[in-house]
């Protein structure tokens, strides 16, 4: 490690705030582009178990009568 | 190779692949990126001119090197679905737009951010930042294009033919953007040369080129999942992928 | 002669899908309508045949000879004249002499308006400049979307005159109308209603 | 009135014969003009359009002599650009509207020939007129007349490429209803390069530099969109009609 301690890596001469804010600013959208197709695929699985449960629902009536 | 395309157009053999290709390549991003953002931060030493503050290079640099290859892939990608007519490259292109579009967002962000302690403005008419500014609007265009249009199959279409256009224009919006901030170059702006880069820092820099790479790969492929479930949601080869799971 | 084959096609558009499995073959002589409720996709079919929609379109559509298409829109420039209108048609089918598209006008009913502006004529005088292309036009297929519409009694009988007349010289149509069989033992109905998705 | 009863179909005496293909290229661009001097005001408009822009840079930016020459180069590409950018947005408008269109694409010829005549005819009409207005607004902002005629070399040339890439933007979004924003966000990044060839020709012939480059670079771009671009905007217009 090239600093001596985590507050010279904080401080960093001066610049920290810059550095760590672009870092910041990165890997927060960097998450979200990883969160929201996973999120969507998520509510689309949902969405597909549902229409089987709704289906499977309408066959047993179907069945019963 | 006609077998390779023609399998990569059918969804049952891409989702299955993609599957297992997401499982291994999102762990091994994420492990790319933080041991890169860790090396750039921490271990490697100071620039002598600029010291602390070229440490963002390691996020700008990568996110500005996928992003215009990014446009490359999309524009491929749209150069096959025109071709061949394959609907795997839609879904392709749709999914590599706003990855892309991010990535130059992050780039001209850690721009401007490195740019405040070095040039002490915030924003600076660089040729580089000028021309990933460019390559935003080209961006936005393909996704705003691809929203606008009613009829998706249209809507590829139409951006396959706008990312061939900006594609051939890329090169030509570069160069001139190169040539008139030559000719306008204020002399109190200096940087520092590239090919001078020792190999402590380039080390890392060329990890987090991968990572962002990678990155890139992951998150096209899990949008383009998440479309793809939705296009096929009716279809019986999914519904048994997500009853079996 | 056959004129167009049409086999197996689909129709779907963006996601939804309209038709599947039309099969529709035209010979010269041939008056097709086409039959079925409204949003059934006539017009998307008409489309298909002609091949102005070629997104979402699967299947194998065979066309032989030339075609003419008459849509909703009369594909007429307001600050032109019917005169210039027809002359510099933008489906270049061919060339005609003034004195031909003066006599065609006439033939629907408009001698005298050849230099009026078609901003000045009323919607069912610009359908009939529109109509004044089944006089001048060589095509031998015509594709007609609607076109009884916006047209008076005489308009009706005169374009049904016509349509015989272009199938009589070895001529074949296929048109879309809400009112059924205008042309009784001469026409084919394609119902579209058994091609439904 | 009465339809004529003729109960025996004759055909035309000249209906057989089909054109070559730069008769229909010719006749669309015939058909083009006649419609603008039917309406003058399409071609009008962007000029004054153009002129009431550079009225309004002396009023922002101060009326001193010397600053406004050294900003005319600029000020006038800028203000060409937005007016192309403008007038392109109504190109294939009523085109798409009227169903002209739907008759082009059924042409036995191929869509982006017929359609380059039309865009021709729109390229004199918008900028050809305009490069050759220019000197006037130009001299207004004090731009040495030494550069006039670099200037009007270099909008004649520009204003090439950028209706060509404007009508591109246009086919792809004339099926979009409030496709006006999109379009700008569309063609404005692909007009960079005219942009800056265009302002430093002039910026050069204000201090009798080396503008014999930056023209032949404006030239190459128009070349390049010539041959290019017709195909692209043939596509898009294919997909706006199925839109």
């Amino acid at each position: 490690m090239y600093f001596e301690s985590l507050a010279a890596a904080w401080y960093m001469d001066g610049h920290g705030f810059y550095v760590w804010l672009a870092y910041a600013l990165t890997a927060i959208p960097l998450c979200f582009m990883v969160w929201l197709p996973l999120k969507r695929m998520r509510q689309h699985w949902r969405w597909i178990q549902a229409e089987q449960r709704r289906q499977a629902a309408a066959t047993a009536t179907e069945a019963g009568i | 190779m006609w077998t390779i395309i023609h399998k990569m157009g059918s969804p049952p053999w891409f989702f299955r692949i993609s599957g297992v290709l997401v499982r291994w390549l999102l762990p091994i991003t994420v492990m790319l990126l933080v041991c890169g953002a860790l090396w750039g931060l921490l271990v490697a030493p100071p620039d002598f001119r600029q010291g602390n503050s070229y440490r963002i290079i390691y996020i700008h640099v990568p996110s500005a090197v996928v992003a215009l290859a990014g446009y490359y892939v999309m524009a491929f990608a749209g150069a096959v679905s025109l071709i061949w007519r394959i609907k795997m490259a839609d879904v392709t292109m749709r999914a590599a737009a706003p990855v892309g579009a991010v990535l130059t967002a992050i780039a001209l962000v850690t721009g401007a951010i490195w740019g405040k302690p070095t040039w002490g403005t915030w924003w600076v008419w660089d040729a580089r930042i000028t021309s990933m500014l460019i390559l935003l609007f080209l961006y936005l265009g393909v996704v705003a294009l691809f929203e606008a249009y009613e009829n998706k199959t249209a809507a590829a279409r139409a951006c396959a033919v706008l990312s061939l256009v900006g594609t051939v224009n890329i090169p030509i919006i570069y160069k001139s953007v190169d040539w008139w901030y030559s000719l306008h170059q204020p002399a109190s702006i200096k940087f520092t040369g590239e090919s001078a880069i020792d190999a402590s820092m380039l080390y890392p820099l060329l990890l987090m080129i991968v990572a962002f790479y990678c990155l890139f790969a992951v998150a096209v492929l899990l949008n383009m999942r998440a479309e793809l479930t939705w296009q096929h949601r009716e279809a019986g080869w999914l519904r048994q992928i997500v009853s079996g799971a | 002669m056959q004129l167009l084959a049409a086999n197996q096609v689909a129709i779907e558009r963006g996601e939804r899908r309209l038709l599947a499995g039309v099969d529709l073959s035209v010979s010269s002589g041939d008056i097709w309508q086409l039959v079925g409720a409204n949003g059934v996709g006539k017009t998307s079919l008409l489309r298909a045949v002609g091949g102005l929609a070629r997104l979402g379109v699967a299947g194998e559509i065979t066309r032989h000879g030339t075609m003419l298409y008459l849509g909703h829109h009369a594909a007429l420039k307001h600050n032109l004249s019917a005169l210039d209108n027809l002359r510099f048609h933008p489906a270049c089918d061919v060339i005609c002499s003034d004195e031909d598209i003066i006599s065609a006008l006439a033939a629907v009913a408009l001698a005298g308006y050849e230099d009026r502006p078609i901003g000045a004529l009323s919607a069912g005088q610009q359908r009939r400049v529109a109509l004044a292309r089944l006089v001048l036009s060589s095509a031998s297929l015509w594709l007609l979307d609607e076109p009884f519409t916006a047209l008076d009694v005489d308009g009706c009988a005169w374009l049904e005159e016509r349509i015989k007349q272009h199938v009589a010289a070895e001529g074949a149509v296929i048109f879309t109308s809400h009112q059924p069989s205008r042309f009784g033992e001469l026409q084919q109905n394609l119902d579209l209603a058994a091609y439904v998705v | 009135m009465s339809y004529s009863k003729t109960s025996i179909w004759q055909p035309m005496s000249s209906e057989v014969a089909s054109l070559s293909i730069w008769g229909a290229f010719a006749r669309q661009f015939m058909r083009h003009c006649k419609s603008l001097v039917g309406s003058p005001a399409d071609a009008i408009n962007p000029l004054l359009f153009f002129f009431m822009v550079v009225t309004l840079f002396p009023l922002g930016l101060g009326p001193d002599p010397q600053r406004l020459a050294g900003m005319a180069p600029g000020i006038l590409w800028v203000v060409a650009l937005l007016s192309s950018l403008m007038v392109s947005a109504k190109l294939f408008a009523s085109d798409y509207e009227d169903g002209s269109l739907e008759q082009l694409a059924m042409a036995p010829y191929p869509l982006a020939v017929l359609v380059m005549g039309e865009v021709a005819a729109h390229w004199i009409a918008t900028g050809v007129l305009l490069a050759l207005v220019s000197p006037v607004f130009a001299t207004m902002l004090g731009l040495s007349s030494a550069a006039l005629p670099t200037l009007v070399a270099s909008l004649m040339l520009g204003t090439l490429s950028l209706t060509l890439i404007g009508a591109v933007g246009s086919a792809l979004t004339v099926s979009i209803r409030r496709g006006g924003l999109l379009l700008s966000l569309l063609i404005i990044p692909l007009n960079v390069p005219v942009l800056i060839f265009g302002t430093t020709a002039v910026s050069e012939a204000v201090i009798d530099g080396n503008t014999v480059s930056w023209l032949a670079l404006l030239g190459g771009l128009a070349l390049g969109s010539l041959a290019l671009l017709p195909l692209a905007i043939g596509a898009a217009l294919r997909v706006s009609l199925d839109n």
